[in-house]
């Protein structure tokens, strides 16, 4: 009979295809056809860890020929995986690593890539990224379009930044942050749902008027009276005893300043709170079917107003990384669209804690490693390099995750009777 | 424990829903409301719910005058509702569903569902359901969602409890057991109100009957009087309940499926292997419980589905895996199982809808643009002709009733050449008075010589159009019987219980 | 408010904005400054606000107009021709007047301030190597602009001079002046957590000296090391010393570009009614640029080593040295 | 009967007249407090309004001086030059309402069009380079030159519809995406031995030629260009298109509920494709009307945030054409007077920006101005309502 697949299947299909490809030509190319004259160099230590390998270095073709060969038989097995209609995220997950590391391999021939380094940047670039998904993850699954991520990051940056600058102390930046990310919350929660705002037009009017106020602020204040109201302190690192030791591990996970130590203990709390508890129920139920949450007594519109305020709390601490959490002195628009980045990792995560991060660490590995590599040096023009993470982003949306379901009541005000 | 409602108005705007209603239902009482499309009878539901507002007028329980604005009052005065639009959690387990609203936590704040669990057993093997508390509500079928929905009810002890066109979507199975399991509720002494629009259920539960139209009571009486009166007095005038049918020889096979496999999108098939044929002058009624792939298959006829093996011949020629367009335009004319959402743009007018499927033709169309005037003067045509109420051609469908925006529909489905209709449910949730009109329309198509293709878990209507029967389980059709067959045969087979009888 | 006098000076600014902790906040500092003038400026928010932002300055009878910044200049040079009576200057191009052929001519009432960037930037890069333990230093830029990227040059080429006569190897991360196409930025003005992140990567690499080139961009990664001390930075545009707040103790010093000097030059030259047209080139020699002091780290630059700069100061003034 | 319709317009004002209101009331109050001869007079309740009044009125005043009309200039040019404020107007909202346009016609079929950004980086890039490589025909080089742009454009627009139709991926990610992209390339372009001038090194294409540039329509001293009448005519398009063409028909069906438009038999692949293949066309043209027309020479700022006003612009539209056309203009005047509040009065230009959202947001909540003003329910005007991200 006429073998007919369907679109899941083509995707894992296409996926394990490609995968394939992708392993024999890193393979062949990085192997063969232009090694890598020189050793690569792999640092693995980075602050004061315990020291199992401080170096490793393999001459760069044996390096790519080793990845490349773990690809390809991990190609193997996601190949034999599909044909028995199994799981094939582990073996395509190892290909993928052999691929990358292959690449790494051979464009850092004669160089030195510092590997912890770059993952611990990763993290980093990927913590205001995270913030923000999680705070648009909690509106969105209760229903609450938030597009108003980039205003919540800017206004509790900027006032973290002046907070923390006016009391020398960067613990009342940290608290303030939250307070401003939870006021554009509110007028987010006002407006959205006491007098039923478009949720779209809403966002984006936020983030108009956070950016123009805060340049405005900025200039009338920031800049004459710089001594004063912009010098905010910094928090140091914390390094957790015997943990922070732990090789590679340590510097990324346990040697970090508080503002990162609280994002890992919101993801982790969220993801509970959000599938284990009373809370997560309810907010799933409004987000998803209101009405039916109504009939069984469940308050929509009150706790779609609590939720979006702790969504704003937890943008605002976001925001507080910017300033007291590791620049320090607040910068005009120094979110830098951050909150869109968020957005779209949200989106990518299909609204998910654990798919936003991932999404954000990809968004956030893709761009240091590009950084990385111009450091060391490749001849690609700088523009380009400077897209990879975009690109990155799309390659991934198309190719692995394709259509994703909101929840099915995000962005509809609620009213009774009115729904039908 | 016994409910009554005092002049309840209500209006939305200028219309009046509600008027003045009177209404009391005793302890232990079966109490039935029949009314058509659009009568009030939802709203006044919704009203002793707690989820809309009455303007005046008061409720009474147990003779005491009660405050109800929330559906929480309404909950914790042993009121429980099954609503007319299923209010469940499409992605949440069924015991989630159940816990929703009542949740009981432990450590860390942690929900407990196992209580849930161990209850929603108990009160399954009570009556007898079969509900996997575990089960993704969405993946279940609507039967077995509404036995969740009651269950709910009965978990939290509802004293009395509101059934809101429960059995539009059952199975006369699943109808029957419902009935029953009103009964046992009843005799455990729960008050029952219940609005249906068949009177065949109506005559044989109830106890008393409150008709309403155009948001008044227009009437009390007893489950004695017989289906006509009832029919009459909810419309208004005089119905035709069964539609004749005329024998005539029907023609040459017009449309044959040779071994359609449909799959959804896991790859797993839900429509095995089929095989079947519609003739000239004939209805072919797919008669089957919800989700055994009914919907799946009609939908694959018109190339709807993505993933179809097998073929679909129509007068000879293959249509798998040609576009839609390319299927409605080959001849097949149908009638979507939701007309909300597969049938009808909701925010475009009844003449914007008439023309989803023509618009690019003529005479609608010169070179790229439309001829408003052409859409309107047709849509005026079709209006009077199908007997669309509405002020005019230009009101959004959304503001008309469920059977006026099936007749948009089927006007618009049957304004293309047709060989062979397609109709999914097409019947669901209409009144009396519409569901006649679609009836004679059908009978109509099947007597100018096209092919129908019936898809039906309606028993009667199933029984009072066809010509043949195929029945579908589990993705399967086990029979094809002509429609001699009892109620009881079909009822077996739709059962998954194979017939003895060669098929016709 | 205008008194009596004094040369109504306006700035017509880049996009960026007037506190970029960069070329255009540097000009308006020295238009401020100027004792002979009442300046005022406006922003931009994109190219399309230059002409009409040098109108209105036309239009509010501005004496002289200051267009900062390459991307202005044309519009500068258009007004120019229009208005003869208003004097005109731009920052960072030669402000001539093209045909289509590109035979350009100095516009008698155009000014253009230009400045030998490279000069003091390749000091700084001579500096950095004598410096560097490691044997590394690094630079990157905000965006791979022709302004940013003089500095790079200018850097790297002052780390191969020294390698030259020292026969050392000091390597040169982030930027290769035989291969401008690519090279380390973060891609815009304003991002400074990737900045920090760029800066943490060098440091990795080993590099402990890092000339950021992007105005406020470089402060995060100021304010981060001054605690982690795991390297010294060498600022751009202006004295880093008495604008920074956070990370003074780690600036070995600054490539200076007078930006705001030579508007306060021009002003007075218009005050003086001895405006010429002819262009101006900040060097080493006119100390249009310069190597800002070493502040807190003149203790440990070494004596030899602040002697050889000052000669390669003079030879680069004398000419005997070519930058580039 | 006159009369009657005259209160009948009264009312369709009235909440909008209201928006503006408060939304002006509001800024006002946020430059008066943060103007330091203000607060000195914090002391003395009378002179501090006084002087608050006094700022906020200025502030004001220069705004439409420099939106509108400027009595100075005519003093020192002719009466004709007074209008120079409004032609300043009209340039800027020219290219807002195409990108304007872009995002409208996308919310029309149902999608959410953040990349107008980029696809006006991509319009100005053919057109300019069409614009200064070639030398034809007047009239034949500006076409050549816009249509160039265009076709960039709406290839780079059309890819997203195309990616989401084969793949399901959502248009928000892409857009975001593609709009860091584009910025990115138009950097790389920009110093390609193509797009560099010769013997120059800075990032700026050479001016494109004499017959590729749109004429002025008042002569040197007004800036106003033929760009505004591309502009019109392009919002007459969409809502011809719209409301009269089967494609507009399609477009809204797929818009309005795409799994019914779908079982009738429309091609929603086909529709997410042209729907975005236009838009980018529209904002491509934007770019390239603001090449041709104002700019004439490509430069990496050129789209400064025309991508992104767009889709407050076609908010505040409600994505109609004519609401669009008037939302540019109004944004237009506002950043137009903003220069000149900046420079006569001081205040920083960036203020627009609060007072552009404020207006945006009353007017997207009627409910609220009402709640302000204790107006009862006036026949509401529905404010524009995009579907969620399921759209
Ligand atoms: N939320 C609402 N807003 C405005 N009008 C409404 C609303 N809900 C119902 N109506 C009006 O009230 C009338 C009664 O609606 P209702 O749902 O009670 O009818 P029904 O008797 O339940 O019809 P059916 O038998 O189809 O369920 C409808 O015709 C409709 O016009
Ligand atoms: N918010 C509303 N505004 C206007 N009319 C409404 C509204 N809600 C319900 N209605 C109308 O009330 C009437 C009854 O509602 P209901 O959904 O019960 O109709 P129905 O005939 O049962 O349709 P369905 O078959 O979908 O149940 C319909 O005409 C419906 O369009
Ligand atoms: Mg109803
Ligand atoms: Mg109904």
């Amino acid at each position: 009979m006429s073998e007919i697949r369907s679109s899941v299947e083509k995707r894992r299909l296409r996926g394990v295809v490609v995968i394939t490809l992708l392993s024999s030509l890193s393979f062949l190319y990085f192997g063969f056809i232009s090694p890598g004259k020189n050793k690569t160099t792999f640092g693995f230590v980075l602050n004061n860890e315990w020291v199992l390998i401080k170096e490793w270095i393999i001459a760069s073709a044996t390096g790519v020929k080793i990845f490349s060969g773990i690809s390809l038989v991990a190609s193997v097995l996601a190949i034999l995986a599909y044909r028995k209609r199994r799981q094939i995220v582990f073996p395509v997950g190892v290909a993928t690593f052999g691929i990358l590391m292959s690449f790494i391999t051979w464009a850092a021939s004669g160089k030195f890539i510092p590997l912890t380094g770059l993952l611990q940047g990763a993290l980093l670039l990927a913590v205001p990224l995270i913030f923000g998904s999680m705070s648009g993850l909690i509106c969105e699954r209760s229903g609450v379009i938030n597009i108003a991520i980039e205003g919540q990051l800017l206004a509790s940056a900027f006032v973290s930044g002046v907070v923390a600058s006016l009391t020398h102390k960067t613990i009342w930046g940290l608290i303030a942050a939250p307070i401003a990310g939870a006021a554009i919350s509110f007028l987010l929660a006002t407006f959205a749902i006491k007098f039923s705002v478009d949720q779209v037009i809403l966002g984006f009017v936020l983030n108009v008027l956070v950016i123009g106020l805060t340049d405005f602020l900025y200039k009338k204040l920031l800049v004459p009276y710089q001594s004063t109201w912009n010098t905010a302190p910094t928090f140091g690192k914390i390094e957790l005893p015997v943990l922070s030791k732990i090789p590679v591990l340590g510097p990324i996970f346990f040697s970090q300043s508080i503002v990162v130590y609280i994002m890992f203990a919101i993801v982790a709390s969220i993801t509970f709170a959000l599938f284990k508890t009373k809370w997560g129920l309810r907010t799933r139920a409004i987000g998803e079917h209101p009405t039916a949450a109504d009939t069984v007594g469940i308050d929509v519109n009150k706790l779609r107003f609590k939720n979006v305020i702790i969504a704003g709390l937890i943008a605002g601490v976001g925001g507080a990384y910017y300033t007291v959490g590791s620049v320090g002195a607040f910068g005009k628009e120094m979110t830098a669209g951050a909150g869109f980045i968020a957005l779209a990792a949200l989106i990518f995560g299909k609204w998910s804690p654990i798919g936003a991060v991932f999404a954000a660490l990809l968004f956030g590995f893709a761009d240091n490693l590009q950084s990385t590599l111009t450091i060391i040096g490749v001849s690609i023009p700088s523009e380009f390099m400077l897209m990879v993470p975009y690109i990155a982003t799309i390659i991934a949306v198309t190719g692995l995750v394709g259509r994703v379901r909101a929840p099915a009541a995000d962005g509809v005000p609620y009213l009774r009777g009115g729904a039908h | 424990m016994s409910l009554e409602l005092r002049g309840i108005t209500k209006t939305f705007g200028s219309f009046i829903a509600n008027d003045e209603i009177n209404l009391r239902v005793e302890t232990g009482q079966i109490h039935a409301i029949l009314g058509e499309n659009g009568a009030g009878k939802s709203t006044l539901m919704n009203i002793v719910y707690g989820l809309l507002k009455a303007d005046s007028g008061e409720l009474l329980v147990d003779e005491k005058i009660i405050n109800i604005s929330e559906p929480s009052d309404a909950l914790s005065a042993g009121i429980g509702m099954v609503h007319q639009h299923f209010m469940l959690i499409p992605v949440f387990t069924v015991a989630e569903n159940i816990v929703l609203g009542h949740e009981k936590t432990g450590k860390f704040g942690a929900l407990d569902i196992e209580t849930a669990r161990s209850a929603i057993r108990e009160v399954s093997k009570d009556f007898g359901f079969e509900v996997d508390p575990d089960a993704i509500v969405e993946t279940l079928p609507v039967g077995i969602q509404q036995k969740v929905e009651i269950i709910r009810a009965l978990i939290y002890e509802a004293k009395v409890l509101i059934l809101d066109e429960p059995t539009a979507v059952l199975t006369p199975q699943e109808t029957d057991e419902l009935l029953k399991t009103m009964r046992e509720l009843k005799a455990k002494g729960t008050s029952i109100i219940f609005i249906t629009h068949k009177l065949r259920e109506v005559r044989e539960v109830a106890d008393q009957i409150t008709i309403i139209r155009r948001g008044k009571v227009v009437g009390a009486v007893s489950p004695q009087t017989s289906e006509g009166e009832l029919a009459s007095l909810m419309v208004g005038r005089t119905v035709d309940l069964a539609p004749e049918k005329i024998k005539h020889k029907v023609g040459e096979p017009i449309l044959v499926a040779k071994d359609l496999t449909v799959r959804d999108a896991l790859g797993n098939a839900v429509v095995k292997k089929v095989n079947f044929h519609v003739n000239e002058g004939e209805v072919l009624a797919v008669a089957g419980v919800q989700g055994n792939g009914q919907s799946e298959l009609a939908r694959a006829l018109i190339n709807l589905e993505d993933h179809v093996e097998g073929s679909i011949l129509l007068g000879g020629n293959e249509l798998r895996g040609k576009s839609i367009y390319a299927s409605l335009h080959a001849g097949i004319a149908f009638i979507p199982e939701s007309r909300e959402l597969d049938g009808l743009v909701g925010s475009f007018s009844i003449a914007e809808n008439l023309i989803l499927d023509l618009h690019d033709q003529a005479p609608y169309t010169k070179g790229i643009t439309l001829s408003a005037g052409v859409v309107l003067a047709e849509a005026e045509k079709k209006v009077k002709e199908f007997d669309i109420r509405s002020q005019s051609v230009s009101d959004a469908v959304s503001t008309l009733s469920g059977g006026n925006k099936q007749k948009v529909v089927i006007a618009r489905e049957l304004s293309r050449p047709v060989k062979v209709l397609v109709a999914s449910q097409p019947t669901r949730g209409l009144d009396v008075g519409s569901i006649e009109f679609v009836h004679e329309r059908i009978l109509a198509e099947r007597d100018a010589g096209r092919g129908v293709i019936l898809f039906s878990t309606e028993l009667d209507e199933v029984m009072a159009l066809a010509d043949r029967i195929a029945v579908m389980y589990r993705g399967e059709i086990l029979d094809i019987v002509d429609s001699k067959v009892t109620r009881e045969e079909l009822g077996l087979l739709m059962a998954g219980v194979a017939s003895k009888k060669a098929s016709a | 408010s205008q008194a009596a006098g004094k040369v109504k000076l306006c700035l017509a600014l880049d996009t960026g904005g007037v506190d970029d902790r960069s070329f255009n906040e540097g000009a308006w500092k020295g238009a401020q400054a100027s004792l002979v003038s009442n300046a005022e400026y406006l922003p931009a928010t994109s190219s399309a606000d230059f002409a009409p932002n040098i109108k209105k300055f036309v239009d509010k009878g501005c004496e002289l107009i200051v267009g900062v910044g390459f991307a202005i200049s044309a519009e500068i040079v258009k007004s120019a021709k229009a208005n003869p009576k208003i004097k005109y200057a731009v920052v960072d191009d030669a402000g001539q007047d093209c045909d289509a052929n590109w035979n350009c001519k100095d516009v008698p009432n155009v000014k253009g301030l230009t400045f030998q960037t490279d000069e003091a930037a390749f000091m700084a890069g001579y500096l950095a190597a004598g410096m560097s333990k490691t044997g590394k230093v690094a630079t990157y830029g905000g965006a791979p602009y022709p302004t940013v990227t003089i500095f790079m040059d200018g850097f790297a080429r002052g780390v191969a001079h020294y390698n030259k006569l020292k026969g050392k190897s000091v390597q040169v991360l982030g930027w290769d002046p035989a291969n401008p196409k690519s090279g380390t930025f973060v891609g815009n003005f304003s991002d400074q957590a990737k900045a920090l992140t760029i800066s943490k990567g060098f440091e990795q690499q080993g590099a402990d000296i890092i000339l950021p080139v992007g105005g406020i961009l470089g402060a995060s990664y100021a304010a981060e090391s001054e605690k982690s001390k795991k390297s010294l930075t060498i600022w751009v545009d202006s004295d880093a010393y008495n604008t920074l707040t956070a990370g003074k103790s780690i600036i070995l010093s600054t490539v200076v570009k007078e930006i705001g000097a030579s508007i306060k030059s021009v002003a007075k030259d218009v005050a003086d009614k001895k405006f010429t047209a002819s262009k101006y080139v900040g060097t080493l020699k006119n100390k249009g640029v310069s190597l800002a002091p070493y502040h807190d780290l003149s203790g440990q630059v070494p004596g030899t080593l602040k002697n050889e700069i000052r000669a390669i100061r003079d030879s680069i003034i004398a000419g005997k040295l070519k930058v580039n | 009967m006159m009369r009657n319709s005259l209160s009948k317009f009264g009312q369709a004002i009235k909440l909008p007249g209201l928006s503006f209101g408060l939304a002006f009331t509001l800024t006002g109050f946020i430059i008066a407090f943060s103007d330091s001869k203000v607060l000195s007079k914090i002391g003395s309740p009378l002179e501090f309004i006084k002087s608050a009044g006094a700022t906020a009125g200025n502030a004001y005043l220069a705004l439409f001086q420099g939106s509108i009309f400027d009595i100075n200039l005519t003093k020192s040019h002719n009466f004709f030059q007074g209008f120079y404020p409004l032609s300043e107007t009209i340039v800027i909202a020219t290219p807002l309402i195409l990108t304007g346009l872009s995002v409208a016609l996308a919310f029309k079929s149902g999608l959410f069009n953040i990349g107008a950004q980029g696809q006006f980086i991509f319009g100005a890039i053919g057109a300019s380079y069409v614009g200064f490589h070639f030398h034809l025909p007047l009239v034949i080089h500006v076409i050549a030159a816009a249509l160039a742009g265009m076709a960039l454009a709406s290839i780079w627009g059309g890819a997203v519809g195309l990616l989401k139709a084969k793949t399901g991926a959502h248009e928000v990610i892409l857009t975001i995406m593609m709009n860091y992209i584009a910025g990115y390339f138009i950097l790389w372009t920009l110093k390609t031995s193509q797009f560099l001038r010769p013997g120059r090194i800075d990032p700026i294409a050479p001016e494109v030629n004499q017959s590729a540039r749109l004429p002025l329509l008042a002569g040197a001293n007004l800036r106003i260009h033929a760009g505004i009448f591309i502009a019109l005519a392009a919002a007459l398009f969409v809502w011809w298109l719209l409301t009269k063409t089967t494609i507009g028909y399609k477009f809204r069906a797929v818009g309005a509920n795409g799994q019914a438009a779908k079982t009738a038999g429309i091609s929603v692949p086909f529709v997410l494709t042209a729907t975005m293949a236009i838009c980018g066309a529209l904002a491509g043209l934007g770019g390239a009307v603001q090449v041709l027309g104002s700019e004439h020479a490509l430069n990496a700022d050129i789209a400064g945030s025309f991508g992104f006003d767009a889709i407050t612009v076609a908010l505040l539209g409600r994505a109609q054409p004519l609401g669009t056309v008037f939302a540019a203009l109004l944004f237009g005047a506002l950043h137009a007077g903003g220069r000149t509040m900046q420079s006569n009065t001081g205040v920083p230009l960036d203020i627009v920006l609060v007072t552009q959202a404020l207006i945006v947001l009353f007017i997207a909540a009627p409910t609220f101005v009402r709640f302000i003003f204790r107006l009862k329910k006036l026949n509401s005007s529905a404010g524009l309502t995009s579907k969620g991200w399921n759209g």
